[in-house]
């Protein structure tokens, strides 16, 4: 491990109150959390007086309510705070990391586990957006949530969730990442079960719980692993040695990555593991907004840029992130097409997206990885905003008249951009982002994945150089579906007439302020967001407006310190990389064909759709052929449920039933009742009859009369 | 004569336990026992123990026989004749344990027995001791001097018995 | 005689216990075991002739025991035939549980 | 100020004598003061061990410390002979730690015969601290079979519908391991006599004797079976669940906290130290290894279809024992070290698991899971501290079942990373088995109107959870204090193992590559 600071004097930066921004959202879940519990206690005795409660019901506006004040005001400090410090290692152009230890956490024997963080430009970044767009998601909930008995508690979880967030992308070893790793689990597991009397909800809960501990199964293993070959776990000493440690390609780097590749298709819903990443839709819209689309399942993709220096030395590895990555892509957008409820749609949208940042992060592309997962960030936040805001505003109305349909499925919509329109507005803003359409973020991040990935393709040393041009051909072409579905969402909800019902309409309504102003700062950034990283050729083109738009390629280096190690690795085994897509081409002739492809399916989808007669849910039929498949997701879920989820309690049935109550237990009282027949047997002698006491007692006479007279 | 009348006495006494053993009734089986007790009686003259005769009769052969006669006629057992001895099985092997028993004893007696008078001196101890105190002073003399406190346990041992006796046979309240 | 004595005497134990192992009624049984105290006592009496006056010192409280022996047992039996309005002592089975 | 009072004098005598006394004031008092007396009597006990934790100096190397001896049976050498070292430290605080709250959360169970019931659990408390605390052979296995007495009174009198049957169970099954234990005690002391002509029970002289290995097997084969039918190790372990199912809640809080620990605290403190050339024979690990595995998986499968609630959490007990076992036999320090935390946090919450089905069962008086459903609406506190307590036991980041199960599981993988895959796939089923049970007991809807009556917890009730839910998370975030406590013991422990030096262990230390891997220059 090279020691810190001997190569050349750094600018010395000094983080200001580090361990606060952690602080400030665990100190917001110790407040809310103490009211949770005692208005708790209050809603208890109501429900069990037969009623309901209801936090504010004393007539008090929700803005005057502590939670209100504490869940936002905590991020909002954290945002401040870290914004601070953001600004500070702007000015200080850090090469190392800065490390602040607390206490040690586990030491014994050769493992020393500190309770560090470690600031760096990748974990910056991600605090960025964690404590942004998680404050805007915070105060986006004020409205969201008021009417919810929950409220304190709904703040308190999502507290909590930043917190350990915080933990995991600001600690400076493998383990202090678990922890926030699994914690960020079990807030998903709370806030998706947070309507924990709905069984379907607690179980999508329990689902995304279980399904992530398959992953978290991986990062021990990982960490096992990692501190078997290194005798420590903490990222400087482990990415410091892992250059002079490992093989390139290796086997033991690469079952470590392929560990870490688990993990991070757990948490990140990747093939595999995606499954728990839909139904996790049952929690709050900004619960989905937050954990399921911006921050929560983007850890995978940090996961991965974080270890770059290990995936870089895993070429097998990082191949199969990337092919995980884009099958998932291609598949999540396939189930996209044919979804009909709002958050479902959107939900498979992030697991496509998500996709992206996987091929992103496989092809050697970490900024680019990163940059995505910062521009999907924004605008998946924002869609999922914007789709809480509708829902809201469909189950207001549905909830007036009494009507028991579903607040969520787009076919009771239709022509809400009457009704919403600046939800609407955002919405289409954030659409042509995540369809890749030029100049909005998605552009810029997506265009850069599918370019780096052609790069690769073409790379003078390049392992399994066909592979990745299937790779490039295949994201292409879920880009295109991502631009369809998402259209379709716009026209189903926002377009044509509307199917809610003639009562109903008159109680659609535009969010309120608190909703729709986080809407609008997350459509500034989702319109802007994408050109902190354009490259020069990019820049100097038609698509830059020939360098006279304010876009630089700020973001590549501002990573670079982080990416650097694993770039150069890259560098000195896979050669130069190509500069022109497989089928020729440089860059920007790509993202003009691409961009102009998008837009066209975003046209054609919006003209064909929006002309074309919606059959509301209830009175729709159900979907044939290759529809029926993708409306069901191609009967994944059942799979799993034939095959590992019934086997595994079939088998633990046996187990219980036979093994343990029968075989073991029948052995163990098998002996038991050995014994007790033989004392049956004995038993026998056992008469009763004074006689045969007798008998015997005289035998015995007999016995000893022979002994002593058989003797002399 | 002694010789005549000791297997006079040894073949009532034999007789008796047999048809102890044998008869239904009981109080048949009771005045059996009354015979072999009364002709045991009568071989403890032969054997000088006089006294020993004296209260056999008186209390063995009269109380605790009329005692039992009592207990018989109380329970209303007189006219039971059913026949209450085991099944074969338990018979023979009743009759081979005693059987052994038996022929254990003979052989003994049989190798043992021959010179043990003379060897033992032929009464001579015996006939000093009713000589010199008579038959109930020989054996009220130990008695009384070395055997006091085994005989005062006796009474208590009476008394408690007794007591027993009332406590158990009384009716429950 | 002395022989003569044990080999009555053993031929009346042997009886009696025969009778004990055989009968039902608990009251012959009962008169069994005098005649095998008896057996005993005639054997203590045959010695003393021969040792000392202690083996008739000996059947002197033997006979008090088995007179003692006789009023508590009779009792005992007073008190079951009560219970189960019989002297079979296959009905008293009380022992095996 | 503990100098003061010459603490290190008195205080283990104390600690087990206590107990007795309050047990005869409990005897002597009235029926209706039984419970505020045990509770006295075991808080007393508890704020007095509590010095043990600065009377205990690790600086001072691994061995025992607060020795004292008087000889008890002098003509056998058999000494009342106590001490303490790091790995009995925190077993004794986790029994003392444990009693006063299992005596509180008898205070409405225990309804009928109060008074030899707290009785039974102070001396419960007696025969515990004296196994975690003697260092003579014979006394500790006077007091090992102490606490079977108490407990099975426990569970046949005050225990469910099929209490005796699982009373003689237990009594029976452990009775009969710790007897062939009793052989092997007896062969050592016989041994012992012969070869270094000692006539003693104490520790110290025991370790002198030179047994050959093939005595060692078979004396390891003795006392390993006492100790696994104790912890219990898969397959030993159908007594558990019947146990746990009849007992009354206290009695299950001490069995789980506490009496399984005794088996685990056997492994450490007698099969290591006394037999290591049969405890490293690399079947002997093999086979112990792979029975903590299946033990681990195994259970958590059989717990995922239990109906009920407390034989779910009985299986649980198994499958974390079976990391107490995985930890140990890994043979390192951080094994070891691993499943002496195991140990303490399961103590911690499973107890508080059985404690808080006690308060379910007296509100609902079912433990079957499907009767529950909805009751985080109307106890949100039993819930909450209820899901605290279950994701402890699942071993989440943060709490006290993490590290433990961290470091055990570490310990494997670094000599056997099979065994450790297989162990660490363990985490996924503890979620398979916990969540649902947590799902159907307080969340899905509120439908029974039974349910909906459930009261939420009474101060009495959170005065019982709330230290032990602030220790799972004490001990969690900052576990190091122990660690650093129990360190020295554990090394004492490895260092005797690997002194008897077998060729393999040897293999073991001398090769720097230990895991195979390739260096590139």
């Amino acid at each position: 491990m090279q020691a810190a600071g001997l190569e050349e004097p750094q600018v010395a930066w000094e983080p200001l109150l580090p361990g606060l921004i952690i602080l400030l959202p665990l100190l917001g879940f110790a407040i809310n959390g103490a009211l949770a519990l005692s208005a708790a206690r209050k809603s208890a005795d109501a429900v069990r007086a037969g009623g309901e409660f209801d936090f504010l019901e004393n007539g008090r506006p929700a803005s005057h309510s502590l939670p209100t004040w504490v869940g936002p005001g905590v991020m909002l400090l954290a945002f401040l705070l870290t914004l601070v410090n953001f600004v500070g290692m702007l000015g200080a152009e850090l090469h190392e990391p800065v490390i602040r230890s607390y206490w040690t956490w586990i030491a014994t024997g050769d493992l020393n586990v500190a309770a560090a963080i470690q600031l760096d430009q990748l974990s910056m970044i991600m605090m960025m957006i964690i404590t942004g767009v998680g404050f805007l998601i915070h105060v986006f909930s004020v409205g969201y949530m008021q009417d919810d008995p929950g409220y304190p508690r709904y703040f308190a979880y999502l507290n909590l969730f930043v917190f350990f967030m915080l933990v995991l992308v600001m600690g400076a070893s493998y383990p202090i990442m678990f922890i926030g790793w699994e914690g960020v689990g079990l807030c998903s597991y709370l806030l998706i079960g947070f309507w924990f009397s709905d069984e379907e909800k607690a179980s999508a809960g329990k689902k995304a719980f279980i399904v992530n501990r398959i992953g978290d199964l991986g990062f021990l293993l990982a960490i096992f692993l990692l501190y078997l070959v290194f005798q420590q776990v903490d990222y400087v000493g482990v990415f410091g040695d892992a250059e002079a440690v490992f093989v390139y390609g290796g086997p033991v780097i690469t079952t470590v990555t392929l560990f870490f590749l688990l993990a991070a298709t757990g948490k990140s819903a990747q093939i595999p593991l995606y499954i728990w990443l839909p139904d996790a839709m049952a929690g709050p819209t900004p619960v989905s907004a937050l954990i399921h689309a911006a921050t929560m399942v983007t850890a995978g993709v940090y996961l991965i840029a974080r270890s770059s220096v290990l995936f870089a030395l895993a070429p097998l590895t990082s191949a199969l992130v990337a092919g995980i990555g884009v099958l998932t892509a291609l598949f999540a957008a396939t189930i996209a097409l044919k979804q009909q409820d709002i958050k479902k749609v959107l939900a498979y949208s992030t697991v496509s997206q998500l996709g992206y940042m996987f091929l992103g992060v496989g092809v050697g592309a970490y900024t680019a990885g990163v940059f995505h997962l910062m521009t999907h960030a924004f605008f998946k936040a924002l869609l999922f905003l914007g789709a809480g805001a509708v829902i809201h505003s469909m189950h207001h109305a549905l909830h007036h008249t009494h009507k028991d349909w579903d607040a969520q499925d787009m076919r009771n919509m239709g022509g809400l951009k009457a009704y919403m329109p600046i939800t609407w507005a955002t919405m289409w803003l954030a659409t042509l982002a995540i369809a890749g359409i030029w100049p909005f973020a998605g552009f810029f991040s997506k265009d850069e994945i599918i370019w780096m990935t052609g790069a690769m393709a073409g790379a003078e040393n390049a392992p399994y150089q066909g592979l990745y041009t299937v790779y490039w051909i295949l994201a292409l072409a879920a880009a295109m579906m991502t631009a369809f579905y998402m259209a379709r969402l716009m026209v189903m909800t926002f377009h044509g007439e509307n199917r809610t019902g003639s009562r109903e309409v008159e109680h659609l309504h535009e969010a309120p302020k608190t909703m729709w102003i986080p809407l609008a700062i997350l459509a500034a950034l989702s319109v802007f967001g994408g050109w902190v990283n354009v490259t020069t050729d990019l820049r100097e083109s038609v698509l830059g407006g020939f360098g006279f738009l304010p876009m630089s390629e700020w973001l590549h280096g501002w990573l670079e310190p982080v990416t650097e190690a694993a770039h150069q690795i890259q560098e000195t085994h896979l050669g130069e990389l190509a500069h022109a897509a497989p089928l020729g081409g440089g860059e920007v002739a790509w993202g003009l064909i691409s961009t102009v492809a998008a837009l066209s399916v975003v046209l054609v989808t919006a003209r064909l759709l929006g002309s074309r007669k919606v059959a509301v849910a209830v009175e729709d039929t159900e979907p044939t052929g290759l529809s029926r498949i993708l409306f069901n997701k191609w009967y994944v879920d059942e799979f799993y449920h034939r095959w590992v989820v019934d086997p595994i309690l079939t088998t633990s049935r046996v187990l219980w039933r036979v093994v343990d109550a029968k075989i073991i237990d029948g052995t163990v009282n098998l002996l038991g009742n050995v014994a007790r027949a033989a004392g049956w047997v004995g038993s026998l002698l056992q008469t009763g009859q004074t006689n045969t006491y007798a008998f015997f007692f005289t035998v015995g006479v007999l016995v000893i009369l022979a002994m002593i007279g058989l003797q002399g | 004569m002694t010789e005549v009348l000791f297997f006079i006495f040894a073949a009532v006494a034999v007789g008796g336990a047999v048809g102890v053993v044998m008869s239904r009734s009981s109080v048949a089986s009771l005045l059996f026992t009354v015979a072999t007790l009364a002709s045991t009686a009568g071989i403890y003259v032969l054997l000088e123990a006089h006294f020993l005769a004296a209260v056999q009769i008186i209390v063995y052969a009269g109380a605790v026989m009329v005692l039992f006669l009592f207990v018989i006629m109380l329970l209303n057992l007189g006219h039971e004749y059913r026949h209450d001895i085991r099944g074969n099985v338990a018979l023979i092997m009743g009759f081979a344990v005693t059987g052994g028993i038996g022929g254990l004893l003979a052989r003994q007696v049989g190798s043992g027995s021959a010179g043990l008078e003379t060897n033992l001196g032929a009464g001579d101890a015996i006939d000093a001791a009713l000589r010199e105190h008579g038959a109930v002073g020989a054996i009220a003399q130990p008695l009384f001097t070395d055997y006091v406190v085994p005989f005062e346990l006796t009474g208590i041992l009476l008394l408690v018995a007794i007591v027993g006796a009332l406590v158990l046979a009384k009716k429950a309240s | 005689m002395l022989a003569e004595s044990l080999v009555l005497a053993g031929v009346i134990f042997v009886l009696g216990t025969l009778g004990v192992i055989v009968r039902r009624n608990v009251i012959i049984m009962f008169l069994c075991i005098e005649l095998q105290l008896n057996a005993v006592n005639l054997t203590f009496v045959a010695f003393s002739r021969f040792v000392g006056i202690e083996g008739q010192l000996f059947v002197f409280f033997v006979m008090t025991v088995a007179a003692a022996e006789a009023a508590v047992g009779l009792a005992l039996i007073i008190s079951i035939f009560r219970h189960y309005e019989t002297v079979n002592v296959n009905h008293f089975n009380l022992l095996k549980w | 100020m503990l100098n003061a009072l010459a603490y290190e004098n008195w205080a283990l005598h104390a600690l087990i004598w206590l107990p007795l006394l309050g047990m005869v004031h409990v005897l002597w008092a009235a029926e209706d003061r039984a419970k505020w007396l045990a509770l006295r009597w075991s808080l007393l006990v508890f704020v007095l061990s509590v010095g043990l934790w600065w009377a205990y100096d690790p600086a001072l190397g691994g061995g025992y410390q607060l020795e004292s001896s008087e000889p008890w049976i002098a003509t056998w050498g058999v000494n009342y002979a106590l001490g303490l070292d790091g790995i009995s430290l925190f077993m004794v605080m986790l029994t003392t730690f444990t009693t006063p709250l299992a005596v509180l959360g008898s205070f409405n169970y225990i309804k009928k015969r109060q008074k030899p019931f707290y009785a039974l659990m102070l001396l419960l408390e007696v025969g515990v601290v004296g196994v975690f605390t003697a260092v003579d052979l014979f006394l500790f296995y006077v007091f090992f079979e102490l606490t079977l007495v108490p407990m099975y009174f426990i569970i046949g009198i005050w225990g469910g519908e099929r209490r005796v049957y699982a009373a003689i169970k237990f009594f029976l099954y452990t009775a009969f391991g710790s007897l062939l234990m009793l052989v092997g005690i007896l062969y050592i002391y016989a041994r012992g006599k012969a070869l270094l002509g000692v006539t003693s029970f104490a520790f110290v002289d025991l370790l002198q004797i030179p047994l050959t290995p093939g005595e060692q097997m078979w004396l390891f084969g003795a006392f390993a079976l006492a100790f696994a039918i104790k912890v219990p190790v898969f397959p030993f372990h159908t007594w558990l669940p019947d146990a746990h199912v009849e007992a009354p809640t206290p009695g299950s809080v001490v069995l789980a906290a506490v009496l399984l620990k005794m088996g685990t605290y056997g492994f450490v403190r007698f099969l290591l130290p006394f037999f290591p050339v049969a405890a490293q024979h690399p079947s002997v690990v093999t086979l112990m290894l792979v029975l903590g595995v299946v033990g681990i998986i195994y259970a958590a499968w059989v717990a995922a279809v239990q109906p009920d609630a407390k034989k779910l959490v009985a299986y649980t007990s198994v499958a974390h024992m079976g990391f107490v076992v995985v930890g140990i036999f890994a043979l390192n320090v951080n094994g070891l070290q691993g499943g002496l935390l195991v140990m303490i946090s399961h103590g911690i919450s499973t107890g508080a698991l059985f404690l808080l089905l006690g308060m379910l069962y007296e509100r609902r008086h079912t433990r079957l899971i499907h009767e529950f459903g909805g009751i985080g609406r109307v106890a949100p506190w039993l819930a909450t501290a209820f899901v605290i307590t279950a994701l402890t036991s699942i071993g989440l980041p943060g709490t006290s079942g993490f590290v433990g199960e961290f470091l055990a599981l570490v310990g494997a993988f670094e000599d056997h990373p099979g065994i450790g895959i297989f162990a660490t796939t363990g985490v996924i089923f503890a979620a398979y088995y916990m969540l649902p049970m947590v799902q159907s007991i307080f969340f899905n809807a509120l439908e029974k109107p039974e349910n909906q009556a459930v009261q939420d917890l009474s101060r009495r009730e959170v005065a019982i959870l709330a230290p032990m839910i602030a220790l799972m998370i004490v001990i969690g975030v900052h576990p190091t204090p122990l660690l650093r406590k129990m360190e020295p013991s554990v090394q004492m422990v490895l260092e005797r193992v690997y002194a008897a030096a077998p060729p393999s262990a040897a293999v073991i230390e001398s090769d720097p590559d230990v895991s195979g891997f390739e260096t590139a220059e």
